[in-house]
């Protein structure tokens, strides 16, 4: 059984209705999507800006009440808490922030904030709990005198690990990674990911990895699943997504990689021409009236890929 | 502090004061201070002193001090503030005028005849009096002003004793009679007046005076009429200045009615503007204005020695006041209800506190000798009632505490305690508001430490304070003594601030002697003059007696008049007129 | 050497902290061919966008020392109304955050107007207005007249940063420096706004700089690359050189610690510690000798100079020969 | 995996308090003006407690309007009391004041700004109704008007009425800051980890407004120390047993008092003015600070 | 646009009712009424008590009120029990001084502002800056009254520029030149002293704006399109720098309001303050009301004008 499994996820937001407005037409941030995660696993989200991988990943975790769908985690059904847009606290779940800078309180101590889960749900003494910090410090690779510090002590890498250490101290077995190195330097950006593939080993753990860059999702993931405007497009193994694209919308983000190669810009211009063309002239066959992609259809294995429509031949 | 003056009756003086008595003393100069900085007011003239040739035509620049604007009700029959009087006696002014003693006198636009009763009066009008407008004023417009003031629509406070006594009023008030039966017009001319009862206050100031144009006012609602452009634009009188222009609450332009009566103004123009009190020391020096209404006479010392003014001085008719609340007010028999066992039931105690007061003192050093200690309760702007050779209480806190002692309020600690023992703490009430008022309260206070009384002191705000001292009836409890002031109406029967039945008897006293004295200052033999005066002696030396109140101070006023202007006066009697006001420059002298 | 569009000598940038002048442009010297990409690559923080503002001269309290030479003009000692002339009609520049870079109270179609009423007065507001169409038509956008009225945030980020481009092209520059363009926004659009900037270089022939830290935008670009660190250019050379052959341990560590869709899942190199701060920058020796803090110090020159390879690969620092990963100590010249 | 700690963290990290402070040595005016603030302000309760009011308040008939003299070192008022002993108690009754009224404003507008912000939805449109109320009101008619109803006027009953109409200020401020900080990511990583919102309130959201509060509140402080003297010059002061800077200005409407006797009403306007000027400029030099580590990040 | 006025208004409504009903409340707290001042021993109190009665000071609030209300709604504020006039007709003779007066002050406000404003901000730190930042600090701290008083003292009497009280010289014209010239003239002093103090917040404002607008990156871009100094000013920074000053305009005549009370009791300029503290220390409570709710009304209608005018400036911010 999946360690995390999402049925038809549904996010909608409602334009502020204050006393005197009407309700307008609600926004589909999510719109009816599917997945899940295997213990252990990482699995990545990947979709231009927009296209509702923050919202999914908040919602998992209870930052935005669901409008629809079920939530299994681990078993327990999380759905009707969801709902109501609770945490009410599963200490399997932690969170990673895009942003080390903003996820760190600046008037905290890295004790402070390592600590917190441990002070709301696990009454240690205050020595247990300095040696759990240590502990957990050791283990993202911050020495233990650093306790004692302000996060601007750190730089943006160091940082991103302090939240890890903090979305671990409970020992989670989800964590879902909302870009977590896309504000980072790139030599930075290395230090955070491989410390990520470690712990993961270390801790069992499983991601959802949440980016928009598709170099950094290869790396990292086992399954990808790729959004456009709040459904899903394309879903399957990395293998699968990256040899095999289905969708025309696939295509075009994997065209869009930047060439290693000086040598290859030629080439992949008119690889890119083509994928532009058809996505152009296909566009219809692969979304509907409202742009919207298709339900998923099986491809083989573990990819999936959004129907395509009559509206082509 | 607030002084809420006794008689109906308006000035009739252009400067709209309520003051009086001309000074005895006659000396030209303008007032010197003595040695220690002190003034008299009998050292004032009051009027003002000629210096050089007036001019033909000028305008004079009248200041009228006040910190806010008049609310220009500019009607006789409705005005209800200080300011609008003002304004009123420069255009306008009553038909009967008085003397020195307030009586009415045959010199103003009408005369009067008296039954041999004494309760009907027979009115002419003189053959040259007008309108500003050119009608000729009647009998009818008197009769008028009558009806308008006791139409139950009409909301001015005209509506008085005075005019109750008109007989026949009262009916038709309450709309039983649609004529006032006690009036009637024999011509245009002449009308007849017959009062209900005859007493010596009837002829100083029980008549009202002041008619009302009914060729102007005859198809206003009486309830519209107070709001009226008659009233409030373009108000028409019989005075000797016509109103031009009026900028509202802030100021007037006259000038001058060659038709006037009494012949024709010396004046061209006159130009009134509002000045603030805490500037008008500066307009005086500057020659902004030539003369002023009133003056705050804690700014005078510092100003005495002006070289471009002459400053004129009379005695003010009011006192201030302690009083004891000894009663509380019965509003079902709507008389004093006096409380025996009231805290400061025991005279001693009152007079003690009178005792332990240095009045002198506090009008010399507050007030450079214009205001000065303060004797019985009719007071020298009377000079005939005013009882000089009564003492009063004087001071004498020595005496005082013996009294106190003697009459059981022993010391104990720092403070006395009553006769039977129990604590002894006195709640004085005062006045915020004028200048002076908070470290007087506070002087008194202490004074009365020095003998040991506990007295506490809660300065309040004028509204809060007579609901407080019983102004609608309802006495607060835990006042128990108070300070406050009298305006004394032109007549000096003092029943309406003390008498069984006035309301604003807020000590609450009574007593049968008071009672019967009161009533025989009225009497019909009060007619007698001598008799009269024998009266409010052996009063006077009653409150002297009882303390149910004792007067603090006397007041002078003070104003300063510019040196160009001619024939300025203050005060009634003087046989000075405002035609006849002049100047001797086109502008008004500045201050060296 | 004598059609360089823009030969930039000894530049430094110093700004001032706390009484102090640190340089964030440290004795840069580059030069930029009309119709070539000069990418310039670095860490946050290593002085790329100074460099950008020297030359246009946009610091407002800076020091700058050095020369820019452009056209015959030194502009770092041009006074400011002869800057102004140069400035939008020779030089143009693309700023990073598309939204902020827009003024938000003007429409877009006026602000591209204004750059053409500064430099070209004599044209009447018709063929201004004409212009700009033809403008935002050449920056691909599809309904100009609707778009020349909006205001910036009404338009998506790909939309602005076009109208920042457009500005930057109006009076056809003959230089344009383009900072990180394209950071903002996503790959697709990303790769939208390259093409652009690639077809202006061809259309108008104008030599770019353009600055980012993404090696895959340079290796979609650039013709030439500079890497800097600290200030310094620490590396210079052709795409293909720079690419195939780096040298500086800088170069070679970014090079490597890049994830990509190609490479396998191997762990991915780390540059150990940040970049310090211009306060803390060390001033004496090679600047990046504490983050490879295993090589020797007597591999570092005193007085770190750049070293000609082969014509025009530069490289700073000896420590290039002595430079190994840890943990590959055998191989010592090796990476790609 | 090694670590190389930079130089540039080396520094003991300063709590954001000693950032201000810090901030405020630096400033050499900000410094002086605290120190001056400080000065007074003790000068002013350690001598009132020595001193004796009612000796002040009392009034000497026979000692008015005098000009200073070494019995009198500033003078005498129209009471003959003591000018300098009613500057003392005066500046001590204007300084409490001002720190009652920015406290209390300051508790109340920080809850409700905080809770509106920090909830937002129903809750903050609730108090934002509120707030909009009293934002309409005429200030200075309204308190006026209360003043007119109370029957002890005293500066507790002043107190509660100024903070009645001039929390407002604080709660819009604090409320928007709140509503910025709650979209902040570390807030929500708390929620992650199951801290609750009383728990995200106290421990995140107000240290981090700490800054600015106390910025807008020392910047009040300044403003309110001028409120009670613009109520006592239009006539609504305090009895004169309860000596305030406002009483003594207001006696500068007397022209006499204007223009010849200076000592009762310039000490107490340059007192005021310049404790006024003092608060503000460390509340700038604050802001100024305040500001600087908003920009560093 | 018009959807948002006649939103606001609807918002409005509620607001207003709810501070009439506290002024309500309030008026009938204080202690004594309108007829409290009428110490008159000749007058009978069984006529006053009657008058209470016609007056309707004897019912309880709540009808008082409500008789109130509902001809208030028809326009009728009642009656001055001081001036026995309409309430309205009274504020209109006095409200036309008011507002020249706050006009004068916020025109002068603005003209001092802006260029003390743009200078300090555009020239920071530098010695001009210094001194009018000293200004502001200085103006923040100055009591507002104190220093009217002292202008009074010193251009109304010493040197005697200027006219020390009233609105207009006696015995002019309505509609006349000569009254127009009048009336500016008297206001020039008490609107300069208050403009003096008032504005200094303005200018801190502009001064933080243009500082901070100036280290904004479309002001890079607009030097790097090649605009001259100048052009940069008044083209980019200066409208984006008076949005917040355009936003706070509505503030600015709120505290406008509190400002012409000192000033009108002052220089003796009879206005609304003055009618203010008269009607509530006399207790005539039509008027009392009245002034506030107009008040009330104003600083209502000064937040939507700067809500409209910011509609109209600044593009992000949508009216519908
Ligand atoms: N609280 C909210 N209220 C209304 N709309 C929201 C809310 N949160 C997100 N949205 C909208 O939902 C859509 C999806 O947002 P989301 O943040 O999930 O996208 P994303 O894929 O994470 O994009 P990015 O790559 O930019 O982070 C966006 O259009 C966003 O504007
Ligand atoms: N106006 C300034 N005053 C002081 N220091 C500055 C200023 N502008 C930039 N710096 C500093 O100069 C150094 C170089 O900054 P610069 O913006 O050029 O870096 P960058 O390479 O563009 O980085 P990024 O990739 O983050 O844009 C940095 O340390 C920065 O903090
Ligand atoms: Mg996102
Ligand atoms: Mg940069």
């Amino acid at each position: 059984m999946a360690l995390l499994d999402i049925k038809d996820l549904k996010v909608h937001f409602y334009g502020r209705s204050g006393l005197l407005s009407r309700k307008k037409k609600p926004f589909k941030a999510v719109d009816g999507i599917s997945f899940c995660i295997e213990e252990g696993q990482t699995y990545g989200l990947v979709g231009e800006s927009g296209s509702g991988k923050t919202t999914t990943g908040r919602a998992i975790i209870g930052l935005n009440p669901l409008t629809s769908g079920n939530i299994t985690f681990n078993g327990r059904d999380l759905t009707m808490e969801r709902r109501r847009g609770k945490i009410t606290f599963d200490r399997n779940i932690g969170m990673i922030f895009q942003d080390p800078y903003s996820s760190l309180n600046p008037k905290k101590r890295v004790l402070d904030i390592v600590a917190e889960p441990l002070r709301n749900f696990e009454r240690l003494s205050p020595k247990k709990e300095l040696a759990k910090v240590q502990q957990l410090l050791a283990q993202v690779g911050i020495s233990a005198d650093s306790i004692y510090k302000y996060p601007h002590e750190f730089s943006g890498g160091q940082r991103q690990r302090i939240g890890i250490a903090r979305a671990i101290a409970l020992k989670p077995k989800l964590i879902i990674a909302d870009e977590p190195v896309s504000a980072l330097d790139l030599s930075v950006q290395a230090q955070v990911l491989n410390f990520m593939k470690d712990i993961q080993k270390e801790l069992n753990l499983s991601y959802l990895f949440i980016s928009h860059d598709l170099g950094i999702i290869k790396h990292m993931c086992d399954q990808i699943g790729i959004m456009y405007r709040g459904r899903y497009v394309e879903q399957g193994s990395s293998d699968e997504l990256f040899s095999n694209p289905q969708h025309i919308y696939t295509k075009r983000l994997l065209s869009a990689i930047p060439v290693k190669e000086p040598a290859e810009r030629e080439k992949r211009a008119r690889e890119r021409e083509a994928i532009a063309e058809e996505f152009q002239t296909s566009y219809h066959r692969y979304f509907d009236q409202e742009g919207l992609a298709y339900p998923l259809q099986h491809i083989a294995g573990t990819h999936y890929a959004a129907a395509q429509g009559t509206g082509g031949r | 502090a607030c002084s809420n003056k006794g008689g109906s009756e308006p000035s009739a003086s252009p400067t709209g004061t309520t003051d009086s008595s001309p000074s005895p003393s006659a000396s030209a100069a303008a007032p010197e201070s003595n040695d220690d900085g002190l003034f008299n007011v009998s050292d004032f003239n009051n009027i003002k002193t000629n210096e050089g040739e007036a001019i033909a035509g000028g305008t004079l620049n009248y200041g009228l001090v006040s910190d806010t604007p008049f609310a220009g009700t500019l009607n006789f029959n409705f005005y209800s503030g200080q300011p609008d009087v003002e304004v009123l006696g420069w255009f306008d002014e009553p038909l009967l005028t008085w003397d020195a003693s307030y009586v009415y006198t045959n010199d103003g636009a009408a005369t009067y005849e008296v039954s041999e009763d004494g309760r009907t009066f027979t009115f002419t009008i003189r053959d040259n009096v007008n309108w500003q407008d050119g009608t000729p004023l009647t009998a009818e417009d008197w009769e008028f002003a009558h009806e308008v003031i006791g139409h139950p629509d009409y909301d001015g406070p005209r509506y008085d004793g005075g005019m109750i006594n008109v007989q026949g009023m009262a009916e038709y008030h309450d709309g039983k009679a649609d004529k006032i039966s006690g009036i009637e017009v024999l011509s245009d001319k002449q009308l007849r007046i017959t009062y209900i009862e005859s007493n010596p206050s009837l002829i100083t100031g029980g008549i009202w005076s002041y008619p009302l144009a009914k060729h102007i006012f005859k198809d206003i609602p009486v309830k519209e009429m107070s709001a009226s452009a008659a009233v409030r634009q373009k108000p028409v009188g019989i005075g000797p200045f016509k109103v031009e222009s009026i900028v509202p609450g802030e100021s007037v332009v006259f000038v001058k009615n060659p038709d006037y009566w009494r012949g024709e103004p010396k004046l061209d123009k006159v130009v009134l503007r509002v000045v603030n009190p805490s500037n008008v020391v500066q307009e005086i020096k500057t020659g902004g204005v030539d003369i002023v209404g009133s003056f705050p006479v804690d700014q005078f010392p510092d100003n005495a020695g002006l070289s471009n003014v002459e400053w004129l001085g009379a005695v003010d008719r009011a006192y201030t006041y302690i009083g004891f609340k000894l009663g509380t007010w019965d509003a079902a028999a709507n008389k004093v209800k006096p409380n025996p066992d009231a805290k400061m039931s025991d005279v001693n105690l009152r007079k003690a506190m009178w005792m332990a007061v240095d009045n002198d003192a506090v009008g010399k050093q507050f007030y450079n000798g214009l205001r000065w200690n303060a004797t019985t309760l009719i007071p020298p702007s009377h000079p005939e009632y005013h009882d000089a050779s009564n003492p009063g209480i004087t001071y004498d806190p020595e005496a005082a505490k013996k009294l106190l002692d003697d009459a059981g309020y022993k010391l104990n600690g720092d403070f006395r305690t009553k006769p039977d023992g129990s604590e002894l703490t006195i709640t004085f009430i005062s006045m915020t508001g004028s200048e002076i008022a908070e470290p007087l309260s506070r002087y008194y206070v202490q004074a009365w430490k020095e003998i040991g009384l506990n007295v506490q002191l809660e300065m309040i705000e004028f509204n809060a304070f007579y609901n407080r001292v019983g102004d609608t009836g309802e006495d607060d409890p835990s006042v128990d003594v108070y300070q406050a002031a009298w305006g004394v109406g032109i007549d000096v029967d003092p029943a309406g601030l003390y008498g069984r039945e006035a309301i604003y008897n807020f000590s609450r006293y009574a007593s049968d002697e008071n009672d019967r004295l009161l009533a025989e200052g009225l009497s019909e033999k009060a007619f007698d003059k001598e008799y009269r005066l024998k009266v409010y002696k052996e009063w006077q030396e009653l409150m002297v007696q009882e303390v149910p109140v004792f007067p603090t101070l006397y007041r002078a006023k003070v104003v300063p008049v510019n040196n160009r202007v001619h024939n300025y006066y203050i005060g009634d009697g003087t046989d000075m007129y405002v035609y006849n006001i002049a100047v001797n420059a086109d502008k008004a002298i500045a201050a060296k | 050497m004598q059609n360089e569009l823009l030969t930039i000598q000894h530049l430094t940038t110093s700004f001032k902290i706390e009484d102090h002048y640190y340089a964030a442009v440290d004795e840069v010297s580059l030069s930029v061919k009309p119709n070539e990409v000069v990418a310039i690559v670095g860490e946050s923080g290593s002085g790329k966008s100074a460099l950008a503002f020297s030359i246009m001269g946009l610091h407002a309290r800076a020091k700058s020392e050095g020369s820019i030479a452009f056209e015959g003009y030194n502009l770092n000692s041009l006074g400011p109304n002869e800057l102004n002339k140069l400035r939008g009609k020779h030089i143009g520049m693309i700023f990073q955050d598309p939204l902020s870079a827009l003024n938000p109270l003007m429409t877009v179609g006026d602000q591209i107007q204004e750059a053409l009423i500064l430099h070209q007065p004599n044209m009447s507001k018709k063929e201004r207005k004409r212009k700009v169409i033809e403008l935002l038509n050449s920056v691909g956008i599809l309904q100009p007249d609707v778009i020349a009225s909006s205001y910036p945030h009404e338009l998506s980020g790909g939309m602005r940063q076009r109208i920042v481009i457009s500005i930057a092209i109006a009076n056809e520059p003959k230089l344009l420096i383009a900072d990180e363009p394209t950071t903002a926004l996503d790959a697709t659009i990303q790769l939208q706004i390259l093409d652009l900037i690639r077809k202006l270089k061809d259309d108008i022939g104008a030599g770019i700089i353009l600055i980012t830290h993404d090696i895959g935008v340079v290796a979609e670009m650039a013709d030439r690359v500079a890497v800097m660190y600290g200030g310094q250019i620490v590396e210079i050379a052709d795409i293909h050189t720079l690419l195939s052959d780096p040298r500086h341990p800088y170069t070679r560590s970014l090079l490597r610690s890049i994830p990509s869709a190609d490479t396998p899942k191997t762990k991915l190199y780390s540059i150990q510690g940040v970049v310090p701060s211009l306060k803390h920058l060390p001033r004496q020796g090679c600047r990046f000798r504490f983050r490879i803090p295993w090589i020797g110090e007597s591999s570092h020159e005193e007085n770190p100079q750049m070293h000609e390879l082969s014509p025009g690969h530069f490289v700073r620092c000896t420590c290039y020969q002595n430079f190994w990963f840890p943990g590959e100590e055998d191989i010592q010249n090796g990476a790609s | 995996m090694p670590l190389l700690q930079n130089e540039a963290f080396a520094a003991r990290s300063p709590s954001s308090l000693t950032i201000l402070w810090r901030e405020i040595v630096r400033d050499k005016i900000a410094l002086v003006s605290l120190v001056f603030i400080v000065i007074v302000t003790a000068f002013v309760y350690i001598t009132s407690l020595v001193l004796d009011q009612e000796q002040i308040v009392r009034v000497d008939l026979f000692a008015l309007n005098k000009a200073p003299s070494a019995e009198h070192w500033l003078g005498t008022d129209y009471g003959g009391r003591d000018i300098f002993g009613q500057l003392i108690i005066g500046t001590r009754n204007s300084l409490t004041i001002a720190f009652l009224v920015t406290m209390l404003t300051g508790i109340i507008g920080i809850s409700i700004g905080v809770i509106s912000g920090y909830f937002g939805g129903m809750i903050d449109n609730f108090f934002m109704r509120v707030v909009d109320f009293f934002l309409i009101l005429p200030f200075l008619m309204i308190v006026i008007a209360f003043i007119a109803v109370v029957p002890k006027y005293s500066i507790y009953s002043f107190t509660l009425i100024m903070t009645a109409f001039l929390w407002m200020g604080i709660a819009r401020l604090i409320r928007s800051k709140a509503l910025q900080e709650r979209e902040l990511d570390y807030i929500k990583a708390s929620r992650t980890v199951g801290t609750s919102h009383a728990g995200i309130i106290f421990k995140h959201v107000l240290p981090n407004l700490s800054s600015i509060i106390i910025v807008s509140m020392t910047l009040n402080l300044a403003a309110n120390i001028g409120l009670e003297s613009g109520l006592s010059f239009l006539g609504f002061g305090f009895p004169e047993d309860t000596p305030s800077l406002g009483t003594l200005v207001s006696y500068a409407r007397n022209a006499q008092t204007l223009e010849s006797r200076p000592w009762i009403w310039l000490p107490a306007s340059s007192l005021i003015l310049v404790l006024m000027l003092s608060i503000n400029n460390v509340g700038q030099a604050l802001k100024r600070a305040a500001d600087a580590r908003q920009r560093r990040g | 646009m018009g959807k948002t006025i006649t939103r606001r208004f609807g918002i409005m409504v509620p607001q207003i009712i709810l501070l009439s009903i506290l002024v309500f409340l309030l008026a009938k707290q204080m202690p004594g009424d309108a007829l409290t001042g009428l110490l008159d021993p000749s007058v009978d109190p069984a006529v006053i008590e009657s008058q209470r009665e016609k007056l309707g000071l004897n019912n309880p609030w709540h009808i008082q009120y409500w008789d109130w209300i509902t001809k208030a709604i028809q326009g009728d504020f009642g009656q001055s029990f001081r001036f026995k006039m309409p309430v309205l007709d009274l504020i209109g003779e006095r409200i036309s001084n008011t507002v020249w007066l706050s006009l004068a002050t916020l025109i002068l406000t603005y003209l001092i502002a802006i260029p003390l404003g743009i200078t300090s901000g555009r020239y920071n730190d530098t010695l001009s800056d210094r001194l009018i930042t000293g200004y502001t600090y200085l103006g923040f701290a100055a009591p507002l009254f104190i220093f009217a008083l002292l202008m009074l003292w010193l251009f109304g009497f010493k040197i005697g520029w200027f006219p020390t009280s009233g609105s207009v010289t006696p015995g002019l014209e309505p509609g006349t030149l000569a009254f127009v010239i009048s009336k500016m003239y008297h206001l020039l002093l008490p609107a300069t002293s208050m403009a003096l103090i008032t504005t200094v917040t303005t200018v801190q404002l502009l001064r933080s704006e243009i500082i901070d607008i100036k280290h904004r990156d479309f002001i890079h871009t607009a030097r790097a399109k090649g605009a001259s100094e100048s052009r940069i000013y008044n083209r980019h920074i200066l409208r984006n720098a008076l949005l917040p000053i355009a936003a706070f305009f509505g503030y600015e005549l709120t505290g406008l309001i509190g400002g012409t009370i000192f000033i009108e009791s002052i220089f003796s300029y009879p206005g609304m303050g003055e009618l203010f503290f008269s009607s509530i220390l006399l207790r005539d409570f039509s008027v009392m009301i009245t002034i506030i709710l107009l008040y009330g009304i104003a600083s209502i209608l000064g937040a939507l004008v700067s809500d409209l005018i910011l509609g109209l400036i600044d593009p992000r911010i949508r009216i519908k």
